[in-house]
């Protein structure tokens, strides 16, 4: 009997993840408000630890004052002892894409993640408990021009709703897709980006709105002429060395997201000064195929240690340790960052790659007002995401969260958890 | 119908095979362990050779030595001796001598099929029975330097069956020198396998410790397997004596010396592929090695094996596991060894009188001293530089090659 | 006096001979790559560390709050005072015992259990384990100092568990001598799903084959009728099935050996408490991630449970088709139970990751670290371990913080008195 | 070559060196080292006992017996030591992954430099036996193979030698070797190369129909008259068009000025000639072929482009040609397939490299008279393998070839295998190898067979600095490499 119940298991749970979304999407009533929590974390500047007030207008963050003011006049939430975070910035995922992540045809840069996200996917509400409130969507890697990326929030009725920056990035695959070799994956790159160059020349009106330009062509130009930032994913140190050849050779720009075994290449990156994104599991161990000695590295250090502003991204494969940014930043504290400097790889450094750092990543004036209630610190286990707010609409409350209160107390449990 | 009838009844694939077949059966019913030695077909040529340097094989090397061969054995080795009057001698002023090379662990002219798949312990199944003594591949390995071979049943079972020991002659034929050789064992895949039994090395051990008390390895619940009666008889039988075992990696190795070693037979172990993650580990074991299959796009910490194993004091033979490599890649191998760190005094005692003694027949090859089969190999350097030439080869004193014949007939 | 002038003098000869000639020539020694061995081959009886840690937190591993103090290894022992030996003296560090997993499925030569029969109750999991596994080395990187190998689920009757130091000075875990050894069994889907085909070779691999060659166990039911039968045998109630070798279950029943049970799902869970009370044995719960339906019965048998990994924190359903709730180990230790953490097929290196978690689902920081020491060290008959109180066995690790904090570093480990990971010695 | 330039410039900008400073006092200062009293051999046989080596900034700056050695040298006694140029691997696939031998490529434009991992493990093990540079020969496949490149294994920051080297065709691949399968082959290649020169005839009999066209449509030569009506940058942009663009822009340009009146609309509207397809892999094969200047003498078949018939094989255009750009490999193991190698070299006049086994036996005469550069590869193989074309060659390859004059280089074709390339030529001397011909079989016909004899290759004056200094024989397997100098900096051979 036991395989019968699963299906009707997963349909609550579909169930209960809507009703969580719903209704704390609607806008607050007069959009001004100040939230004063007992530590205020702004990333950019210095943590406020005895008290801070923030205030919010119409979507934007207005001021930050240390202590428990309120000059503006506007209505208080109070939080002796939480902790404020900015919302945190996942640099680069493949979550909430339906049906795949990377057309079989390996040449398609004219496909947009906008067409394949499902907004109403368990991933975005996940991101919110774990105080993630914008994540860069891009397609797989297994492709060679791959597609377009998006910088989206996690909350939204339809992909339009989620965009924070549509034409964030182009996949390009320096590591060769399963089936062919490094040989070819370079040679038929070349030759894409020769042909775009070539037809970019061919092109009588340079205009981009003509309707007569294919989409392919808009894409190429757009990344010939700089407009759309290439996102080179790399698996060994060669394709680093590959990547920075393809950039010079047709003039690209953008950032490299390394694989697990390019450890060696971050001097190169630190001399040329090229962005980049750390792989998802930071301390990968590496085995040398001629002595059979294996050794653990710890990328964070190495990258720190190298002079590369250190990016630190999810790993979803993961059950729950690294699937989560703040565990993430965790680790890269012990493995030798400050906290500030972990805590801005997993916020400020991200939206900065991402070219968003105007409107996301810390706790300033003027930025949108992506702000996390966390119950204690976020670096550790025991606490927890209890208020969210994006562009000053308030997003998540813990306490109307049925579906976690199915996932910690099972079914027999009906109870809310108590507490906590 | 016991094992030796159904080794023989192969598919004749030629009229030669049949007949041969046919003669092999006749000599296993016979079932006497005695040491089948045909001559050879002409008389051996008396002969005798005076060479600068001689490494008799078991790691001593001397200067100056007269050896005196006559009817294909070593008559006298002496050092600094005079050359018996009446008698042509050969003289090689600077060239080094050395015992015609042993290949311990091959399948040359098993193309029969080296084991019987279906059941887990086959101990009377003999290698030797499957043995087609003028096999193509014979002809290059006694022209590469290697004059006698170890026939051993593939590492399909737990217990796979009998070795052999075969001595080349000249004209690249063979003669089975040892038809019942040590038993062998195979703790490694594909003995070991998902699909059948055992497939653990656990299961190989409980499997054998059973049948070397008589009974078959059974545990509660369903699914026990009949072991043939006649097996369990030969397990049970095997008290002392050297015994040959594959193994890849340290804890299989571990394992089976431990299971061996209890019913007191000493064991060889064969292979060692993957062992070299844990040299330190194999070299506890106390047990010469043979490491087969040296091949130049092996890992270095394999290459490196040898000499490791060799410093912590473990005696190491080298061989080709022909035919899945070359049966001529023998010295290639123990320069390869060289190469990286294996020692150059125990670069020739590993390739011909270790490899003797693993298979049995230490008394009669691997050696150049009185009364052993007159095999020897006579070149312009040292015999593990690949860079050395042979002036001179000898397979039960009939002459392979003769640089100084050869150069006249090409001119 | 004069031994410390005589002391002097040898360090001055030793530095001239050291100081390099300003225009040196290079001549290099003339082999230097003959020989490249490893070190020579010692095993794990090499001299103990002697060293004393000044100032530090101390976590007990038995639950108790931290309290500042020295404390000093010598001869593989913990004494609570100063000792003699290196003074390892980091400001804010933390010594905690190291940790237990009494679950451990990782580091087999190849295969976990002897699959071609379903219950090899004689089989030792020792010849199993490859010691050299860089499993074992990443353990005890992540402070896990002793790990209890346990046979694969693939069998009804695994084998007989082994205790591991999880590291040594010679590059590979060894076994802990007079450790004792549980009999393991696994309920539930796994040991009736096996697709392996016993012989001959080469015959289809769909399950379940009705063929006569195939493995017995195909349902739920056959699982516990072939337990049942054995027990029951061992018991002398019926006749054995063929001459099987029932040493081990008389120990069992004789409470001469605990008995390990993997159950997972409530029907498993129930019918090993049923087959304990027919049989009469006590046994030890591994896994149970629906135990929190039965906190009641299980809490009132006060039983031991090895509560399995922590499932994805995303879709609240686990192995075996269970439905798993993330405070299933506070829920069944509330109801009474004794609760010990294990990461199972994640490994050693995961159990710290075990217990952070733990933190977030209603453990405190010291219950979770109880759980992952003090407790399996009792549960595993290794009275000595998994504690630092006066002559505890030296398996301890010195952390930069609360080793339950994932911004914590571990800068040295101990394992058995030998130190294996030193990370205080400066540059 | 520019393009050559470029390339080179850009991997070495690539590549920082990124091997820092070594902890130990062996720093050699500014790259000034000198190699004191050892038996150097040159590499092209001669031997120098008791010489010095001087090596300033990655080059040989001086080798003789009296050199004086420059103040501020590092001085390396190197008394009773063997010195050596770096060996080379004239046909190596170390460094690059399995799937780049074997998988397809899109074209010939595919380089084997992109599959070169300078961080691969057993280039360490190659330069501790004393590699020092790698002839890397791209795929071995596929008919085509793609560019093969020279590059040197020393610490990753080194640039490659040549990044663009020769097209490498495979006429027998390492599986196949078969008579009847090569037949098909060659003349497989040979149709590659008659459509690409028939294609190149074609792009200059189009270039000159344009040229035509447009002085029929716009009566004076209308790009005089750009140059004194358009901006500069637009002029500099409008150079990387093809014809067809700037035919095309230039009439709308010259109607929007008003002055399209001024032209008088043509009875029968001339389209412009239809341009041949662009083609990357093309391109390449085409720069192994000379470049065709007199096709369009007037003498040359103008009307009908595919002469027929009695005529025009006896009207053959004489075409004189320049010498190619780019080397052609040609990988070929039987007798057969190295007739077809040389048919090919022979009737497009190409600059060739033979790589072969057993076939280079049979066709000594026909090689030495055609001036290709021979290469034994897969000599692996021939001592290893059982069951691989190369394992049914008789011995003494290389004596053979060597005796014939034909400077054979050796190459052995395979990953792990490149590691113990002095092994394989001891094994050549073994079975009647002359030793001088053995060791500059793995140094400077290595380097002429790859093309880069001017570089590396031997210790001469302005030679990179790839120097080895073994403690015997580089030849007998006891021997060590002590000392491995790439570009003149010493490599710390026990760093992992």
């Amino acid at each position: 009997m036991k395989t019968l119940r699963f299906p009707w298991v997963v349909l609550a749970l579909a169930a209960v993840a809507v009703i969580t979304v719903a209704p704390t999407a609607s806008r607050a009533a007069d959009g001004e408000y100040v939230i004063q929590a007992g530590t205020v974390v702004t990333i950019d500047g210095d943590i406020l630890t005895e008290g801070g007030s923030v205030f919010v207008s119409g979507g934007r963050i207005e001021d930050v004052q240390p202590g428990y003011v309120n000059p503006w006049g506007a209505t208080v939430q109070k939080h002796e002892t939480a902790w404020l975070m900015p919302g945190l910035v996942e640099a680069h995922s493949q979550g909430g894409l339906w049906r795949g992540t990377n057309e079989r045809a390996p040449d398609t840069p004219f496909v947009s993640v906008l067409d394949g996200l499902d907004p109403l996917n368990d991933y975005f509400t996940d991101l919110l408990r774990d105080g993630v409130t914008t994540v860069f969507v891009v397609p797989g890697d297994q492709t060679l021009l791959g597609g377009q990326g998006m910088v989206i929030k996690p909350v939204g009725r339809t992909a339009e709703e989620m965009i924070v920056r549509r034409d964030a990035g182009l996949k390009i695959a320096l590591a060769p897709r399963r089936g062919t070799s490094r040989m070819a994956q370079l040679a038929e790159l070349r030759r894409a980006l020769t042909l775009a160059r070539g037809a970019e020349a061919l092109e009588v009106t340079s205009d981009p709105d003509d309707p007569a330009r294919s989409a392919r062509q808009v894409a190429m130009s757009a990344l010939l002429e700089g407009r759309l930032p290439a996102v080179m994913t790399c698996v060994a140190p060669v394709d680093v060395v590959n990547a920075f050849a393809i950039m010079d050779e047709f003039g690209l720009t953008g950032f490299i997201r390394l694989g697990s075994k390019s450890r060696r290449a971050l001097p190169l990156l630190a001399e040329r000064g090229v962005p980049c994104i750390l792989p998802d599991d930071i301390e990968p161990l590496e085995t040398d195929a001629e002595t059979g000695k294996s050794e653990r590295r710890y990328l964070a250090a190495e990258c720190k240690a190298a002079g590369v502003p250190v990016v630190i991204q999810a790993n979803e494969a993961s059950g729950y340790g690294m699937r989560s940014l703040w565990y993430q930043a965790a680790v890269a504290v012990s493995q030798g960052l400050t906290r500030a400097e972990a805590l801005r790889a997993v916020s400020l450094a991200p939206a900065r790659v991402l070219g968003v750092e105007d409107r996301v990543g810390s706790i300033t004036k003027g930025k949108d007002a992506n702000l996390v209630l966390w119950s204690g610190d976020p670096l550790d286990p025991a606490s927890h995401v209890d208020l969210a707010w994006i562009e000053g609409d308030a997003v998540y409350d813990r306490t109307k969260d049925r579906k976690l209160v199915r996932l910690l107390d099972g079914v027999a449990g009906s109870r809310p958890a108590e507490g906590r | 119908m016991n094992a030796t009838e159904r080794g023989a009844r192969r598919r004749p694939s030629s009229h030669r095979r049949v007949r041969i077949a046919a003669a092999v059966v006749a000599a296993a019913l016979v079932a006497t362990p005695i040491v089948v030695r045909a001559d050879d077909p002409a008389d051996a040529a008396d002969l005798v050779v005076r060479v600068g340097q001689l490494h008799t094989g078991d790691g001593k090397v001397l200067r100056d030595a007269v050896i005196v061969i006559e009817d294909g054995r070593f008559v006298s080795v002496t050092e600094g001796g005079a050359v018996p009057k009446g008698s042509a001698a050969r003289v090689f002023a600077n060239a080094v001598a050395c015992p015609g090379f042993v290949d311990a662990v091959t399948q040359i002219g098993l193309d029969g099929g080296a084991a019987e798949s279906p059941e887990a312990l086959t101990p009377d199944v003999r290698a030797a029975d499957a043995f087609d003594v003028r096999h193509r591949d014979l002809k290059p390995t006694v022209r590469a330097g290697t004059t006698s071979i170890g026939l051993l049943p593939a590492p399909v079972n737990v217990a796979s069956g009998a070795s052999a020991a075969a001595v080349l002659r000249a004209d690249g034929s063979a003669e089975v020198l040892l038809r019942r050789g040590p038993p062998v064992f195979a703790f490694q895949p594909p003995a070991l396998d998902n699909a059948r039994v055992p497939s653990t090395a656990a299961g190989a051990r409980a499997m054998l410790e059973a049948a070397f008390a008589g009974r078959a390895w059974t545990t509660s619940g369903e699914g026990s397997i009949p072991v043939r009666p006649a097996a369990l008889e030969m397990l049970a039988a095997m008290k002392r004596g050297p015994s040959i075992v594959y193994a890849d990696g340290p804890e299989n190795a571990r394992i089976a010396v431990q299971t061996l070693r209890a019913q007191g037979l000493s064991p060889t172990l064969v292979g060692l592929r993957s062992a070299w993650k844990d040299v330190a580990r194999v070299a506890d074991l106390r047990v010469p090695c043979i490491v087969v299959g040296l091949d130049p796009s092996d890992p270095i910490g394999l290459l490196e094996m040898p000499g490791k194993l060799a410093a912590a004091g473990v005696d190491v033979s080298f061989a080709t596991g022909a035919p899945a490599r070359s049966p001529r890649s023998l010295r290639l191998s123990v320069a390869l060894a060289v190469a990286n760190g294996f020692p150059t005094a125990q670069a020739v005692p590993a390739v011909t009188s270790r490899a003797a003694v693993a298979l049995g027949v230490g008394d009669q090859v691997g050696r150049v001293a009185e009364g052993r089969r007159a095999d020897l190999l006579i070149l312009d350097g040292e015999p593990w530089e690949l860079r050395s030439r042979v002036l001179l080869s000898l397979a039960g004193g009939r002459i392979v090659r003769d640089a100084a014949a050869e150069a006249e007939a090409s001119k | 006096m004069r031994r410390l002038a005589l002391g002097l003098a040898v360090c001055v000869a030793a530095v001239s001979a050291l100081a390099l000639p300003a225009d040196r020539v290079d001549a290099r020694p003339q082999n230097n790559g003959q020989q490249r061995n490893n070190g020579q081959q010692n095993d794990g009886q090499r001299a103990k560390a002697e060293l004393t840690f000044v100032g530090v937190t101390i976590v007990d591993g038995l639950g108790g709050a931290g309290t500042s103090g020295t404390v000093s290894i010598e001869g593989g022992r913990i004494r609570m005072r100063t000792g003699g030996g290196r003074r390892v003296d980091v400001e804010g560090a933390y010594l905690a015992p190291g940790f237990i997993e009494a679950n451990g499925r990782t580091g087999y030569v190849s295969n976990a259990a002897e699959v071609t029969r379903e219950m090899t109750a004689n089989v030792d999991v020792a010849d199993l384990v490859d010691t050299r596994s860089s499993e074992f080395r990443e353990a005890a990187f992540e402070g896990c100092t002793t790990v209890v190998m346990v046979p694969g689920t693939e069998n009804l009757v695994g084998g007989l568990t082994q205790a591991y130091h999880a590291w040594g000075p010679d590059e590979r875990a060894f076994p802990i001598e007079g450790a004792p050894k549980d009999l393991t069994v696994t309920m539930g889907n796994s040991p009736s799903r096996q697709t392996v085909r016993n012989f001959p070779p080469r015959r289809p691999r769909v399950p379940p084959s009705t063929s006569i060659y195939a493995r017995r166990p195909t349902t739920r039911m056959g699982v516990v009728w072939m337990l049942r039968q054995s027990f029951l045998a061992a018991k002398g109630v019926q006749p054995p099935p063929d001459d099987a070798d029932l040493t081990h279950y008389r120990e069992v029943l004789d409470g001469k050996r605990q008995l390990r049970i993997q159950a997972r799902a409530l029907q498993d869970l129930n019918g090993a408490m049923r087959l304990a009370d027919e049989a009469g044995f006590d046994f030890v719960a591994e896994g149970a991630e629906e135990g929190y339906m039965l906190r009641s019965e299980l809490g009132k048998r006060g039983l031991t449970v090895i509560a399995g990994p922590l499932p994805s924190v995303t879709s609240g359903s686990g192995p075996d088709a269970t439905e798993t709730a993330l405070r299933n180990a506070r829920i069944l230790r509330d109801a009474g139970c004794r609760v010990v953490l294990t990461a199972g097929v994640g490994g050693g290196r995961w159990l710290r990751e075990q217990g952070m978690f733990a933190t977030r689902y209603g453990f405190s920081r010291d219950e979770a670290l109880a759980a992952l020491t003090s407790i399996p060290a009792d549960l595993c008959g290794l009275k000595d371990r998994g504690r630092i109180t006066e002559g505890a066995a030296a398996d301890v690790v010195l952390w930069s913080g609360h080793p339950m904090l994932p911004t914590s570093r571990i800068l040295l480990v101990v394992v058995d008195g030998h130190v294996v990971l030193d990370r205080t010695a400066p540059g | 070559m520019f393009r050559l330039r470029l390339t080179v410039a850009l991997f070495v900008l690539a590549l920082a060196l990124v091997g820092g400073g070594r902890a130990d006092a062996a720093e050699p200062e500014g790259g000034l080292v000198a190699l004191i009293g050892g038996e150097v051999r040159i590499g092209d046989g001669q031997v120098l006992s008791g010489a010095t080596v001087i090596l300033r900034d990655g080059r040989v700056e001086a080798v003789g017996k009296d050199v004086a050695v420059p103040p501020g040298a590092r001085r390396v006694d190197c008394a009773g030591k063997i010195i050596t140029p770096g060996l080379i691997d004239a046909d190596s696939a170390l460094g690059m992954s399995p799937a780049d031998l074997s998988a397809k490529v899109p074209g010939a434009d595919a380089r084997a430099a992109d599959a070169f991992d300078p961080w691969d493990a057993r280039l360490r093990t190659a330069l501790r036996q004393g590699v020092t540079t790698l002839h890397l020969g791209a795929n071995r496949e596929h008919l085509i193979g793609g560019v093969a490149a020279v590059v040197s294994t020393g610490s990753p920051g080194s640039a490659a030698i040549d990044a663009d080297g020769a097209l490498v065709i495979n006429v027998s691949t390492r599986r196949s070797a078969a008579g009847l399968g090569g037949a098909a082959r060659v003349a497989l290649v040979r149709s590659t190369f008659i459509s690409v020169d028939y294609g190149q005839v074609q792009r200059e009999r189009w270039r000159r129909d344009l040229a035509e066209y447009e002085v029929k449509r716009f009566g004076a030569s209308p790009l005089m008259e750009e140059e004194l009506l358009l901006p500069p940058e637009l002029l500099a942009r409008m150079r990387l068009w093809t014809p067809t663009a700037r035919a095309a822009w230039r009439v709308a340009a010259f109607k929007s000025m008003g002055r399209a009146k001024k032209y008088t609309k043509p009875k029968k509207p001339a389209t412009p000639p239809k341009a041949p397809r662009e083609d990357p892999s093309t391109d390449v094969i085409a720069s192994t072929l000379p470049a065709p200047e007199a096709v369009l003498s007037d003498d040359g078949p103008k009307t009908s482009p595919k002469p027929k018939g009695a005529k025009a094989r006896k009207a053959k255009p004489a075409k004189t040609r320049s010498k190619a750009e780019r080397r052609t490999f040609f990988r070929a193991e039987l007798a057969a397939d190295v007739d077809g190698a040389l048919g090919a070299v022979r009737d497009f006049r190409l600059e060739g490299v033979i790589v072969g086994g057993q076939g280079l036996r049979d066709r000594v005469q026909a090689l030495g008279k055609a001036n290709v550069a021979v290469v034994v590869s897969y000599v692996g193989d021939t001592a290893w393998s059982h069951s691989s074309p190369a394992a049914r060659r008789e011995e003494g390859l290389g004596a053979a070839l060597a005796d014939a004059g034909l400077r054979p280089a050796l190459g052995t074709g395979a990953t792990g295998v490149a590691r113990f390339l002095r092994l394989h030529a001891a094994r050549e001397v073994g079975e009647g190898m002359d030793p001088q011909d053995a060791l500059a079989a793995i140094t400077l016909w290595a380097a002429e067979a790859a093309g880069v004899a001017d570089e590396t290759g031997s210790i001469a004056v302005g030679k990179r600095g790839d120097v080895v200094v073994w403690s015997g024989d580089p030849l007998d397997a006891a021997t060590r490499a002590e000392r491995v100098f790439v570009a003149g900096q010493e490599v710390d051979l026990e760093r992992d």
